[in-house]
């Protein structure tokens, strides 16, 4: 009965996958890449978490499209939904005929674009959050993709911090930001914050803590991160953690107090939204298909292509409609004074 | 035998196929208003199917019921109780965790608006209802606390809650003393002068002719007979059942015992709850002879087994094999030092019902040579020898690579009894190595025990069948409550024994 | 229960209290309290006190152990050598620190709000495995009422829509489960692995389908907190400060929660549908020859441990975060098993053991707190602390907790 | 068997349905994205293209898209059969370990670790002490829950579980930002050193340096030979089958139980631990933060393990199952133009929920199919 079993499942199997098998066999020759065709092709090949991570994959993709429909280019994404999706993307992308590849997260630069970029010396390589310098076969056809993002936090902590200087409750001053996991861009954001905090108060008490969140999704660990700042008289909540950290956001709102974003400008979510630390990574993005598409063969690599508030790449976002007039006129002037003193290099910014 | 009116339950031409068995071939039966009326076979002749119909349990493939005389149709327990039929199974549909009252009650409770259970009033409704019928019982009990004889009663009770007039007995008396059956049969006396009637299923001729009215025999589904109680013997009985004359004592030589193989020493055991199950027991059992352990279901003889074969830690005393001290020794060392033991439950530890014979045969000695060498197996070895196992026992039904699930009860046993027997121990311990068994394999277990005996094996044969213990033993221990507190010669009476398994040893009988 | 408590008189009560067991809970309860004085309010920051309080606790341990009490009067002095340990290593921190993490307040709300879909899930599994069914996958059907919560109370526009079609997605997922446990058969184990694969795929492709690249919408009706102002007017002060900070605005389903405590407890213990309930869990046969249905009492106790359970994940997605992400909840589920098996299949019990990891959790998430330098890496250890402490709750305890008879134990009619 | 195939197809097929996407089509598609399709490439396209140094073992083109495809297939096919492995023999023994993805995460850590150590050592012993190490520790932390189930009867279900979360935090520590094993010249990730190149598994088939199929898959199935040899050649298989089976008999029989209940985790984590390190040392190199919080290998075992019905051969072809399943919906082969791709991804999981869940029960089946083509479908009585 057991070894019956047995041998019905081996026969089943095989008779399984054959029966798909028949139904892939007019699918034999899958349409190789068509020749001839003059449009420029990109792809985007994302790292693990998702499209819809309301974080950096998810901006990236809103720059391809904006690529698609402004520069008519044909663009593709590779979801990277595990580790060992990283290299075969990275080289499927470059296979199947892009010109451009553009890969986003840190994690390309230890292995992927190291190996995939020599084998593939004609097409082009863009790497969002990687280091040029850190690759060790210093790939000629590779582009590194930088943010400042301690720029963004620092201004983002600054504005904070003006705002509880210019309303302490008993004369005590506290803020707070929340990183969902300690991943170096989440570190440099929240380093800034610090200083920028300080940079506007040195009594101010900054409360940095990280959620601990490996999903980057688990809004009730990021919620519960910022409500225990809130407890300790926080009022002004940071949260550099995708979509962890909208829990923490509506925790802000929840308790009538200040949220600022990340990466995008979240204003959207309302008025408690006091501004966004943004990340223009779409506008990266962008920025390299553009390139790319002016001049294919002179795109070129082997730096380091920075974004900092001097260059538009990170700065702060809107600020919240809810601020009394006086507050709005006060803090846009600091704060913009200070934007241009971090863009002149005056300013020292640490990095963690 | 009280009126001549219309049946108050009648059967007709009831069937009922199982795969590859046909449980119920065509049964009439009637059942009369206050009488009791016996239903006699042996393990399966369909007793136990047809009472399992009448209760909605199983559904006839042909046939028909009809209460006071109207056809009906049951579908499930439910329907059976609406008509007022009760049961009393074998296995008592008990839930040791809840109170007796909590039993009783159970499904047709009653209720403070219909939702809170009210339980003072089904302590109330339980005292009421125990005492109309005379027994003593404590409706806040827990059911686990009580003892077996009780537990009886509240099953009685939980038919006569739910207003039954029609109550069936399956095999009643299997767990009881002969006293408590001698209680259990003026219960029934009261309830059928009461007007109830009752249907009393038993294997055992004797309780048969004492308690019934009426006999019907079954055999191998077919209903060979209605005998009515005056006129009806044993041996005729006998007969019927099992359908040739039938050897009422084993024929066996005079015992010679040798030197003791099994020596047990004062030990005390707990049972899973923690509670003390053997109380100091000593015995030994000698080369060549069989030692009876009688007693009734519950007074520790499991535990005794457990312990003396190694499945159970003792917590107190000795045990000694053929001189070597195994007190607290793994049940693998005991074996290697020659132990054999057939369980009480041969589906639950006796067999892995998921293995071949083959491996089964093994399951003592697969990490001994020839099965292996250096924890490599050689399968081909152990079926060999399985081959020439099942042959020598006559077990059919399969060869060495059938699995042992696809076998009967009785060829099951018989894997056991071959496994357990052909590692020619020195001891052979033999729990229940009958029960549920028909006559045929029965006399087979007994001959090959006798056989190991004869061999100059010590065989401890622990039996809740009296005339088991009868027929076979050459001395006879009773266990009671975890003491051994008696010890007879082969020719004790039944009564005697049955005195000391309730442990009156000074008492009268009742 | 009553007549034993009326027995207890005078005599009875001091035999109770000076037996080695009690002494050996006194020396627990005495290590804890050690403990407990290194942490605010009190903060002691000098070692007497606290290790004075753990010598005495591990010497009551002893005696308990020396007269037999093995397990609580090692636990005794197990508790009495950490406690003593850890009040050391809490003096080595900051003062400042120590005060921020252990806001007694917060951190009971906090307590709360973890224990909460746990609680939600523990009486599902209750009702189910009361009835004999195991069921493993609680958090499939959390993750399912998680998400139908969410898309209800998107569709319907109001957050008690999203409640009751959450509830009826958990039910639902319950229901298939029951069909595979009760009448196929299947073994629960695999079945409900299967049923939290399922809901993961499920409630993921759904996700993905109707809220593609940008996730549940942003304006989600969410359940109400309960303000509870009042609170703060309670004398003295500091008193209704706490209880404010504690319980003030706690969410209308962390309530809720509570109140299916006692609820629960009747039903199971109090009711004739409890009763059969049970009477089904421990020895169905028993059951279907009184006339009861063992596979409707089951079938009905499974779909309700699946609605339970969905509330929790509804709690999760519309009482908490007011979002839905992918696998939200994140192994909640086997937690609220563990808990269910710690408090020994009884509602308060069970209620008990989330409340544990509820603290643990909360603490957890504070802990790091403690830790002078932030790029330190070891914080991050103490996010296994829920963890660890589950699998010594289980561990010890397990054995101890009896489960109903029959569970797990597909029941075969006649 | 061939009803949870059915099954899953039909549950596939409904749910397509519901998106209004032709199904045949859909599975088409992710069929083609498996690679399996290049099985009929036979005999056509060029031979020596960029990506082959190694030599061409068939007559088909080695160095195709759907080669690649394949070399990706057979390398996740590799740790799933070994978590396959690991699952069924502690099902063998009665135990549900639903721990692969912990053991698996302590055997990629202690196999990285050991990759990095030793650098200078001869490739063979260097990967030898590596999966030995991992294997080992993989033995051991599954080996815990053994031991509580074997000591106090903590069931493993509960406590595999929690050593699954414990894995995974321990796990963030160590290679995590400024943990003890991050890599010091890469401060800016969260990312271990690599191994050295002496530790790591030759590549057979495609290019080495673009995740081409090494060793390891044979490996895996040498581990499906071993796991058969071991269940049904030696004693230990014995005792194994004999306590999964009834544990009570076992008991009976001279086995110890508990030893068994140990005996068997730890060999089932072994398998785990043993899938980690292959993984590190055929193609990743390195270990990172999200492949430590996103390891998904232990519980697709599951799945694997009773697709499989716990049998060598049967796994091996799970594992194929599954591991095409997660190549075939990966965007880079699943045109989105036919289906999206994480929709797809989510397919897999239903499918993987819809075959456990009828693997469960394909017996049952089996035997209503059988009782409808006989008059009297009624169970053996038990008298």
């Amino acid at each position: 009965m057991k070894r019956k079993t047995w041998m019905t499942l081996a026969v089943a199997t095989i008779v399984g996958v054959l029966a798909v098998a028949i139904a892939a066999v007019a699918g034999i020759g899958r349409a190789a890449p068509t020749k001839g065709d003059a449009a420029v092709k990109v792809a985007l090949v994302t790292d693990i978490g998702g499209l819809n991570d309301k974080g950096f994959n998810h901006l990236s993709y809103v720059g391809l499209q904006r690529a698609i429909k402004e520069l008519k280019v044909k663009g593709r994404v590779y979801i990277t939904k595990s580790a060992a999706d990283r290299k075969p993307n990275l080289q499927a992308a470059a296979q199947d005929g892009n010109g451009l590849v553009i890969a986003v997260g840190v994690l390309f630069e230890f292995g992927p674009l190291d190996d995939v970029a020599p084998a593939f010396p004609n097409t082009k390589f863009a790497g969002v959050d990687v280091d040029w310098s850190g690759l060790t076969s210093h790939p000629p056809n590779v582009r590194g993709i930088q943010f400042r993002e301690q720029e963004a936090g620092y201004l983002v902590g600054y504005i904070a911090g003006l705002w509880e200087t210019r309303h302490p409750v008993k004369g005590k001053m506290v803020v707070g930001g929340v990183g969902a996991n300690k991943v170096p861009a989440i570190t440099r954001f929240l380093a800034g914050y610090r200083a920028g905090a300080h940079k506007a108060n040195r009594k101010i008490k900054v409360y940095i803590d990280y959620a601990n969140d490996p999903t980057f999704a688990d809004q009730a660990k990021c919620k519960e991160t910022t409500l225990n700042q809130i407890g300790k008289g926080s009022r002004v909540e940071f949260e550099a953690a995708g979509a962890c950290g909208l829990g923490g956001l509506s925790a802000a709102k929840q308790k009538h107090l200040w949220g600022i974003g990340v990466d995008a400008d979240q204003s959207f979510l309302g008025p408690h939204i006091l501004t966004s630390a943004t990340k223009h990574v779409d506008l990266s993005v962008f920025d390299a298909i553009k390139a790319y598409k002016a001049n294919p063969t002179g795109f070129k690599g082997g730096f380091n292509k920075n974004y900092t508030v001097k260059n538009h790449g990170v700065g702060y976002g809107k600020l919240s409609a809810k601020l009394s007039k006086a507050d709005r006129t006060f803090i846009t002037a600091k704060a913009n004074h200070i934007a241009k003193l971090i863009a002149e290099g005056k300013i020292k910014i640490p990095s963690k | 035998m009280v009126d001549d009116e219309r049946p108050v339950l009648e059967l007709r031409g009831v069937t009922k196929h199982f795969p590859g068995v046909l449980a119920n071939d065509h049964i009439d039966f009637d059942l009369r208003r206050g009488e009791v009326h016996a239903l006699l076979g042996e393990n399966g002749a369909g007793k136990s199917t047809l009472m399992n119909i009448l209760y909605g349990l199983y559904h006839p493939d042909e046939g028909e019921i009809r209460i006071k005389g109207e056809p009906v149709r049951i579908n499930s327990p439910k329907d059976a109780i609406a008509r007022g039929i009760g049961m009393v199974h074998q296995h008592f549909m008990l839930i040791p965790v809840m109170t007796v009252a909590e039993n009783i009650v159970l499904a047709s409770e009653p209720t403070h608006a219909g939702v809170l259970l009210d339980y003072r009033a089904a302590n109330r409704r339980v005292e009421h209802l125990a005492g109309t019928f005379n027994f003593a019982i404590d409706p806040q009990a827990r059911v686990e606390n009580i003892g077996v004889g009780q537990q009886q009663r509240v099953e009685i009770l939980k038919a006569l809650y739910r207003s039954a007039d029609i109550l069936i007995l399956d095999e009643p008396t299997a767990v009881l003393t002969p006293q408590e059956a001698g209680e259990l049969f003026e219960i029934l006396g009261t309830l059928t002068r009461e007007g109830l009637s009752v249907i009393f299923i038993s294997h055992k001729l004797n309780e048969v002719l004492e308690i019934a009215d009426r006999i019907t025999v079954l055999r191998r589904g077919k209903k060979i007979g209605t005998v009515p109680h005056e006129g009806a013997t044993e041996g005729g009985l006998a007969r019927m059942m099992v359908g040739r004359e039938v050897l009422l004592r084993v024929e066996k030589a005079a015992a010679a015992p040798g030197q003791p193989f099994l020596e047990v020493e004062d030990v005390h055991v707990l049972d899973d709850r923690g509670l003390e199950a053997v109380k100091g027991v000593t015995f030994d059992v000698r080369a060549g002879e069989i030692v009876g352990l009688a007693g009734v279901d519950g007074n520790g003889q499991s535990e005794v087994v457990e312990a003396v074969t190694g499945l159970r830690r003792t917590s107190a005393g000795r045990v000694r094999l053929g001189g070597h001290d195994v007190t607290g020794s793994s049940a693998n060392r005991i074996l290697d030092l020659g132990l054999g033991h057939i369980p009480e439950d041969r589906q639950r530890r006796g067999l892995v019902l998921n293995f071949s014979l083959a491996e089964n045969l093994a399951l003592h000695d697969f990490d001994k040579e020839p099965n292996s060498r250096f924890g490599w197996l050689f399968p081909r070895r152990i079926i060999h020898r399985a081959r020439g196992l099942l042959k020598q026992f006559d077990v059919r039904g399969g060869g060495p690579q059938t699995l042992a699930s696809a076998l009967s009860g009785g060829n099951q046993q018989k894997v056991v009894l071959a496994r357990e027997i052909a590692r020619d121990p020195r001891v052979l311990i033999a729990a229940q190595p009958t029960r549920g068994l028909d006559v045929g394999a029965i006399e087979f277990v007994h001959q090959r025990l006798i056989e190991a005996r004869d061999s100059g094996e010590a065989v401890l044969l622990v039996s809740l069948e009296l005339e088991e213990i009868l027929s076979l033993s050459d001395r006879i221990l009773v266990i009671y409550e975890g003491r051994i507190v008696a010890e007879y010669p082969p020719d004790v009476t039944e009564e005697e024994l049955g005195i000391a398994m309730t442990g009156g040893r000074g008492r009268e009988a009742a | 229960m009553i007549a034993r408590a009326e027995r207890l008189n005078g005599r009875a009560v001091w035999t109770t209290l000076s037996s080695p067991r009690s002494i050996g809970i006194l020396g627990i309860g005495l290590a804890i309290v050690g403990f407990w004085l290194a942490l605010p309010p009190a903060t002691l920051r000098t070692p007497p006190g606290p290790v004075a309080l753990g010598i005495l606790g591990a010497a009551a341990g002893i005696w308990a152990f020396a007269r037999g009490e093995r397990r609580i009067g090692g636990g005794a002095v197990v508790a009495g050598i950490v406690g003593v340990g850890l009040a050391l290593a809490l003096m080595q921190t900051q003062a400042s620190n120590l005060e921020g993490t252990f806001v007694w307040s917060a951190l009971i709300a906090a307590t709360l709000r973890w224990a909460t879909p746990l609680t939600f899930a523990a009486l599902g599994g209750m009702f189910s495995e009361r009835s004999g069914v195991v069921n493993i996958g609680l958090e499939g059907m959390m993750l399912m009422g998680a998400f139908f919560g969410a898309w209800g109370a998107d569709k319907t526009g109001s957050w008690l829509g999203g409640v009751a079609i959450g509830l009826a997605g958990g039910a639902a997922l319950a229901f298939i489960y029951a069909i595979f446990a009760i009448h196929l058969r299947a073994d629960q184990i695999v079945g409900g692995t299967a049923v939290n694969f399922l809901a993961l795929g499920i409630t993921g492709y759904l996700y993905n389908d109707i809220y593609g690249n940008n996730g549940t919408p942003q304006n989600l009706p969410a359940v109400p907190d309960v303000h509870l102002g009042w609170l703060h007017s309670i004398p003295p002060h500091g008193l209704g400060n706490f209880l404010v900070n504690s319980f003030g605005s706690l969410n209308l389903m962390i309530w809720l929660s509570l109140a299916l405590l006692p609820m629960s407890y009747f039903a199971l213990f109090k009711t004739a549908i409890g009763l059969r309930v049970r009477s089904v869990g421990e020895h169905p046969r028993a059951a279907d020859t009184v006339g009861i249905s063992v596979y409707g009492t089951r079938y009905a106790a499974v779909t309700l441990s699946g609605a339970l359970a969905a509330l929790g994940g509804v709690f999760l997605s519309l009482g908490y975060v007011n979002a839905f992400t992918e696998n939200m909840t994140a192994g909640r589920g086997f937690i609220a098993l563990a808990a269910l098996i710690f408090g020994g299949w009884r509602p308060f019990g069970a209620f008990a053991a989330c409340l544990l990891f509820g603290f643990s959790s909360a603490l957890a998430q504070r802990l790091p707190d403690l830790s002078a330098s932030e790029s330190a890496a070891w914080p991050v250890l103490f996010q296994a602390l829920p963890y660890v402490l589950t699998l010594i709750a289980v561990a010890g305890i397990i054995g101890r907790s009896i489960p109903p008879a029959a569970d797990g134990q597909p029941y075969q009619k006649q | 068997m061939l009803t949870a195939v059915i099954a899953f197809f039909i549950g596939g097929l409904v749910i397509l349905a519901t998106t209004k996407k032709n199904p045949l089509s859909t599975y088409r598609a992710i069929f083609d994205g498996t690679g399996l399709n290049w099985f009929f490439h036979v005999g056509s396209h060029k031979i020596g293209i960029p990506f082959t140094d190694t030599r061409v073992w068939f007559p088909w083109d080695t160095a195709s898209r759907s080669a690649m495809d394949l070399q990706q297939t057979l390398i996740i096919v590799t740790p799933l059969i070994l978590t396959g492995i690991a699952v069924a023999f502690a099902f063998r023994c009665g135990l549900f370990n639903i721990g692969g993805n912990g053991q698996y995460t302590v055997g990629a850590i202690v196999g990285v670790q050991f990759g990095v150590w030793f650098a200078g050592l001869p490739g063979p012993v260097h990967v030898i002490i590596a999966m030995a190490a991992a294997t080992l520790a993989g033995a051991l932390w599954a080996g815990i829950a053994g031991l509580l189930k074997a000591t106090v009867g903590a069931h493993e279900v509960i406590t595999t579980i929690m050593l699954n979360w414990i894995a995974l935090w321990v796990g963030s520590y160590l290679v995590g930002f400024n943990g003890p094993m991050q890599d010091p010249r890469a401060l800016s990730a969260p990312v271990t050193r690599p191994v050295a190149q002496s530790a790591r598994l030759d590549v057979f088939w495609g290019f080495p340096t673009l995740q081409g199929l090494h060793i390891g898959f044979f490996i895996a199935l040498g581990a499906l030979v071993v796991y058969w040899l071991v269940l049904n050649r030696t004693t230990l298989g014995y005792e194994v089958k004999a306590v999964g089976f009834n544990a009570e008999a076992a008991r009976y029989g001279g086995i110890s139980v508990p030893r068994n209940y140990f005996l068997a985790m730890a060999i089932s984590g072994a398998f785990a631990g043993l899938a980690g390190s292959i993984d590190i040392l055929g193609w990743e190199f390195n270990l990172d933060l999200t492949v430590v919080q996103s390891v998904q290998i232990g519980f697709i075992g599951i799945a694997v393990a009773l697709l499989g019905r716990n049998n060598a051969l049967g796994i091996f072809f799970a594992a194929l199952l599954f591991g095409a399943l997660l190549t075939g919906t990966s965007t880079r082969n699943l045109d989105p133009s036919v289906f999206k791709p994480e929709l797809a991804g989510n397919l897999t999981q239903i499918i993987q929920g819809l075959v456990v869940l009828f693997v469960g029960v394909d017996l049952l089946v089996l035997y209503v199919w059988r009782a409808l083509r006989r008059p009297f479908p009624r169970r053996r009585v038990e008298s």
